[in-house]
């Protein structure tokens, strides 16, 4: 089938300020928007820029608002998002455009890292692995899905408000090891998220759980951090 | 400066989700509901300092203008309200995070429910008095 | 001006491998990391399935016997005591990731769960073994984000999405790397003692394929070009379990749990090949089988796929007839394969769970590579001899660990037990040596130069045309079934590929994130290993492993008991280097 | 951090109560979520009475006076609960919009502290003076009142 790309292009060595320029592509109803994406980089302007890598949904490359809202370009099939023929393709929002659909992303792992994230055990390691119940396993394993693509904070009108609110993807990142009952640093990252720009500066808007590609349910994660800072107990 | 303001006002309002419509209502419902009191516990207050500041303050509530003003209020504050009881009790009670879906399409039909008969009795008290004089 | 960096220790590649030497050079010495990726983009977050170790949670279980199924999955090419080295150490690195916070399944009793793999095996039942130890399907993507956490929490300096364009070896040593800051475009000299390369695969030079955008063997490429060899290119792995057309894995796990391939006849038909391990036979063989099927004209609807199947009930009647008292429930799926199920579901529109999958081997990992020493230090020929101050580890590495096949779950393993090895030794390294004096302009101009030619290059080829046709050529003739026929047009048909890519026109002539000149540049690379792949595949006149030679069947330990060693230095050489073999003699290889 | 293991295998641990601004951070969205339940009912009902029951037209400033007026009124029950009423439902709200304000502000001043300490004193004193008088009129009423009652 035959769709047209809207897509909103930046060159930082010529442009002034973002436009927008249509191409016109043959792609399968199955194909992914990334697909069409090289189709329009391949054969007609090689000059589009964008950042992928595993082409499934894993490595979080390519974060982009696909018809207005944010997705990763390859998990994002044809059939399911050309409305009346067109897709419309721009950079995530709240992060600083550098080139076409590429973003600064530098900002965002900067909260990743102002969470502490990983694992805090002052304890001697034993000889063997820890113990840890599948129960205390299964608390966390859904922030353990995060890829960190940005889907979720990029799409967070707090975060478009205010760019330090640390966003739900460093939240999400926190979430995984407040609830590992091997980690012992829990205290701390709930004390860096009750600052101001932390986990009060989400207003339940979902924009983030509807958004991120794991289906990892964002605002739950998020809520339940709230909960642990409310009564004091990280259960 | 204002890059912030931008972003969630002219982008973000394009952004294509249920949520930050919400949250963008719900702050501005808030804003405009804090203008109002201030105005209104000023202007209330001077029944007992000023009366006949207050007496023109009455006369200015019962021109059209105002009472549009006034049926925009009361959608701001019922929808205000509703919302913020979904927000509250969904980050109060956790067991309902994941029924936030029908939470919203709730809220929104509660605002509506509330909105009609109200802003209908109201709009009527206005005609009516409107027409009298 | 370029920038000038000077670091003790470089690691070029962020995968588990180099995060890995990263952590541990980084103990010690001054140490960066470069990577044309962000960290946690790297391959390795793909790999699902698991990480083997002898840990014996579940069942009893040797590391001598991992050994012994390493080997002999790699059709006895592996280098033994490096394959022992691996085993050993495996159990140590796994135990090593636990303790760094990698999340693991856990056991009832809260230890590391573990699962069936394909080839490994109890030595003694010869029945299959739980030794892959896991995290759902995601077991890469935790241990590519587990090293990365730790690495930000030893404050290791990274330099993100820098491309490395050039390798610095002179006259048998190694002082750095040459790379260009995507961002900018600018030139950046890396000045080092010790340099380790872990770039990963270089599968994009097939069209059917499990690697990413990013796999392009950059790096392998420009060490060709400065004169070193690649060790066993022949061997490249093709998956059985790749998703119809797009190649996307759908890990063994799958098969760990029960999983079954189906042919046009509703026939379990790996029982009939190999009737001890069947559907859980090394991944050459199940896809040489399904081939087979193909050929035979049992594919699906006489086409050219097959089913994966993983419904509840056919895994459970599959279980009752082999006499596994197992069951499996939906339910279960779920929770130990979500993510391959949600691949299914996403791009193809199956729900494997009602659904039977369809697929075709994929091609999937590099068994050759980087030749290096059991302490990742990169040999500079046959005899041995070490280039100084020059380490590889991982994927793009060939120790050889994997030999001619490499078994599912050992490639993380490699990662890790050789990423730490080379980390240590690096390090060690780079404490007592001193910097070789470099010439930072020279060297900038040279990096640059390779750039500068792409972008002013004035002719009429596009860089994705030349692309297409070699991934579909490869398909074609350097897939799972090769003839000698067929390889040499190959090799003349790349030739000729490489004489239309210096007649190349790109659109994008400027710095800032030039990825049009860069996926240009990159094409350039895959040629060369293309050309080295198929010429190693030619010269290797019998079929072990996953090299399968219609025109010699079989496996030829008289004259092939060795490993390839490949040449390009005006013209492509190959020389071998023997097979150092400890305990496990070459056998017949039966399941 | 106090650990206890739960006997379904799932790990519990206690957390230190928190200090200084993260510990206000706290309070105030607390405070948010339940002044807003509370406010539900207040102004809620207030705002139909005023406006369904009575309506805007019909109210008349000798009205509000002798509604609100403290002189010449017996001090009754009703008096004393409707007072309350109104007083709790003044201070929930005034203190309910300051730090919605205060939150929208820094969410867009926030990186800039000056004009953000700046727009919060100014809103804070605007809030203070009128509710100051709010209460004040709730609470004692004024001279003027009985005047204009009579009149
Ligand atoms: C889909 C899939 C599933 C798999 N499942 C399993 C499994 O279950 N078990 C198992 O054992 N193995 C599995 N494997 C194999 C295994 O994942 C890989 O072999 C392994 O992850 C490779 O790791 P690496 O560290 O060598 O390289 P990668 O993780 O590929 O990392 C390469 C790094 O090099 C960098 N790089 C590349 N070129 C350059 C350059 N020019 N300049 C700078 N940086 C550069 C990249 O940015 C990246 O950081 C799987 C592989 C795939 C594709
Ligand atoms: C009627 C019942 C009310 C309820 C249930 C309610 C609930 C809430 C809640 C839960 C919030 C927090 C939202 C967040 O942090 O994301 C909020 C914010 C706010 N409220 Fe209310 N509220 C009510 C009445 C009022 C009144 C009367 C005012 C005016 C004085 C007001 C002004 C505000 C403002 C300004 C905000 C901040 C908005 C923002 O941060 O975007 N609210 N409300
Ligand atoms: S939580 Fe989801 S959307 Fe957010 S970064 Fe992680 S994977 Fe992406
Ligand atoms: S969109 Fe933002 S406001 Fe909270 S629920 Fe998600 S982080
Ligand atoms: S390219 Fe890896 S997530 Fe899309």
């Amino acid at each position: 089938m035959k769709i047209t790309l809207k897509i909103k292009r930046f060159n930082p060595e010529v442009d002034k300020k973002p436009h927008w320029e249509s191409y016109t592509v043959e792609v399968e109803p199955t194909d992914r928007v990334l697909d069409a994406l090289h189709e329009v980089k391949w054969t007609q302007d090689g000059t589009l820029a964008l950042r992928r890598s595993c082409a499934h949904g894993i490595c979080g490359s390519d974060a982009m608002r696909i018809n207005g809202r944010n997705m990763l370009a390859c998990k994002a099939l044809i059939k399911d998002v050309a409305k009346d023929g067109v897709i419309t393709v721009e950079p995530i929002l709240g992060l600083p455009v550098v080139k076409d659909l590429i973003v600064d992303m530098e900002p965002f792992f900067a909260h990743y890292r102002a969470i502490m994230p990983y694992l805090v055990n002052n304890d001697p390691p034993p000889e063997r692995e820890r113990l840890q119940s599948p129960e205390d396993r299964a608390r966390y394993d859904d922030t353990t899905k995060c890829i960190l693509c940005a889907c979720c904070t990029t799409s967070c009108p707090s975060f478009w408000a205010r760019g330090e609110y640390v966003g739900p993807a460093a939240i999400v990142q926190a979430h995984r090891f407040i609830f590992d009952s091997r980690d012992q640093a829990g205290e701390e990252r709930l004390r860096i998220l009750s600052e101001p720009d932390g986990v009060w500066r989400c207003r339940t808007v979902f924009n983030c759980t509807e958004a991120c590609p794991r289906g990892i349910q964002v605002t739950k994660a998020i809520g339940e951090v709230k909960e642990a800072l409310r009564t004091g107990v990280i259960r | 400066m204002l890059r912030p303001l931008i972003v969630s006002f002219r982008e973000g309002v394009a952004y294509r989700a249920k949520g930050n419509l919400l949250w963008l209502l719900h702050r501005i419902s808030g804003l405009g509901i804090v203008v109002f009191l201030g105005f209104h516990i000023f202007g209330m207050s001077m029944a007992a300092f000023n009366p006949a500041l207050h007496e023109r303050a009455l006369e200015l509530y019962k021109t059209p203008p105002f009472a549009i003003g006034e049926l925009l209020l009361a959608f701001l504050l019922i929808f205000h309200a509703v919302n913020g009881t979904r927000i509250a009790i969904l980050e109060l009670r956790p067991q309902l995070w994941e029924k936030q879906e029908l939470a919203t399409r709730l809220s929104l039909i509660i605002t509506a429910l509330l909105t009609a008969p109200t802003l209908a009795i109201m709009a009527y008290k206005s005609i009516s008095h409107f027409l009298a004089h | 001006m370029p920038q000038y960096h000077q670091f003790d220790a470089l690691v070029v590649g962020a995968g588990g491998a180099g995060l890995m030497a990263a952590l541990h050079a980084s103990r010690s010495v001054k140490t960066a990391v470069i990577s044309k990726l962000y960290p946690t983009r790297s391959h390795t977050g793909t790999a699902q399935g698991g990480i083997s170790a002898a840990l014996g949670n579940l069942e009893e279980d040797h590391w001598e016997w991992h050994a012994y199924d390493t080997i002999k999955g790699g059709d006895f090419l592996c280098d033994q005591d490096a394959v022992e080295i691996m085993c050993r150490e495996a159990i140590d690195a796994v135990i090593e990731l636990e303790h760094m916070g990698l999340p693991f399944d856990r056991t009832p009793d809260g230890r590391i769960a573990q699962r069936r793999f394909g080839g490994h095996t109890n030595n003694i039942t010869k029945k299959p073994v739980m030794r892959a130890c896991h995290a759902a399907d995601r077991t890469g993507h935790m241990i590519l984000q587990t090293l990365y956490q730790q690495c930000i929490k030893q404050n290791v300096t990274f330099f993100d999405e820098f491309q490395v364009v050039d390798v610095l070896v002179e006259n048998g040593a190694c002082n750095g790397v040459v790379a260009v800051e995507l961002a900018t475009g600018e030139i950046h000299v890396f000045h080092s003692k010790a340099t380790l390369i872990a770039t990963g695969g270089f599968g994009k030079m097939w069209k059917v394929t499990s690697n990413a955008h990013s796999l392009t063997g950059d790096l392998p490429a420009a060490l060709l070009r400065r004169g070193l060899p690649l060790e066993d290119m022949e061997f490249f792995q093709f998956h059985p379990t790749g998703i119809y057309k797009l190649g996307i894995l759908l890990s063994e796990a799958a098969r760990g749990e029960g999983a079954v391939f189906i042919n046009g006849k509703g026939e379990r038909f790996m029982a009939r090949y190999m009737p001890t391990l069947k559907d859980l036979a090394p991944r050459d063989i199940c896809s040489r089988c399904i081939y087979q099927e193909i050929r035979e004209g049992r594919g699906i609807d006489g086409k050219d796929y097959v089913y994966l199947d993983f419904r509840p009930e056919v895994i459970n009647r599959y279980f009752e007839e082999d006499g596994n008292p197992k069951r499996v429930d939906a339910h279960y799926l779920e929770q130990k394969l979500p993510d391959i199920i949600e691949f299914a579901r996403v791009y193809l529109g199956v729900d494997p769970i009602t659904q039977p999958v369809p697929i075709q081997p994929t091609a999937h990992y590099a068994m050759g590579g980087i030749p290096t020493t059991n302490d990742a230090e990169v040999l500079a020929d046959e005899t041995g001899r070490i280039v100084e101050g020059l380490y590889a580890a991982g994927e793009v590495a060939c120790v050889s660990v994997h030999g001619a096949n490499r078994l599912g779950t050992n490639s993380l393993v490699d990662l890790v037990v050789f990423g730490k090895r080379g980390g240590i030794r690096m390090a060690e390294y780079a404490k007592q040596a001193s910097f070789r004096p470099i010439n930072r302009d020279a060297a900038a101009k040279e990096g640059a130069a390779q750039l500068e030619r792409i972008r002013n290059s004035n002719g009429t080829e596009r860089p994705s045309a030349i692309r297409k046709e070699l991934q579909a050529l490869m398909d074609d003739k350097v897939g799972v079934y090769r003839t000698g026929a067929g390889l040499e047009e190959a090799i003349d048909h790349i030739r000729d590929l490489q004489a239309r890519y210096q007649r190349i026109r790109i659109d994008d002539k400027g710095y800032k994130w030039n990825t049009d000149l860069m996926e240009a540049w990159e094409l350039g690379n895959l040629l060369e290993l293309a050309e080295v792949t198929a010429y190693s595949a030619l010269w290797r006149q019998e079929s072990r492993g996953a090299h399968y030679r219609e025109d010699y069947p079989q496996r030829d330990d008289v004259n092939f008991l060795k490993h390839s060693m490949v040449w390009k230095n005006g013209r492509l050489e190959v020389r071998s280097k023997p097979v150092r073999i400890t305990r496990y003699a070459p056998e017949e290889r039966k399941y | 951090m106090t650990t206890t293991t739960l006997s379904q295998g799932r790990t519990v641990r206690k957390i230190q109560p928190l200090q200084g601004q993260a510990r206000f951070e706290r309070a105030m969205w607390l405070f948010m979520r339940y002044s807003g339940l509370a406010l539900v009912f207040l102004a809620l009902s207030h705002f139909w009475v005023q406006h369904l029951l009575i309506g805007t037209h019909a109210i008349t400033t000798a009205q509000t006076v002798v509604f609100w007026g403290a002189q010449g009124q017996p001090i009754t029950l009703g008096n004393v609960l409707f007072r309350s009423y109104y007083a709790v439902m003044l201070v929930l709200a005034v203190v309910h919009g300051i730090n919605g304000v205060r939150q929208v502000a820094y969410d867009y001043f926030g990186h800039r502290p000056a004009i953000y300490k700046g727009l919060m004193t100014l809103v804070v004193a605007i809030a203070t003076v009128i509710s100051l008088g709010g209460l004040l009129a709730l609470v004692l009423g004024a001279q003027a009142s009985s005047e204009v009652a009579i009149r």
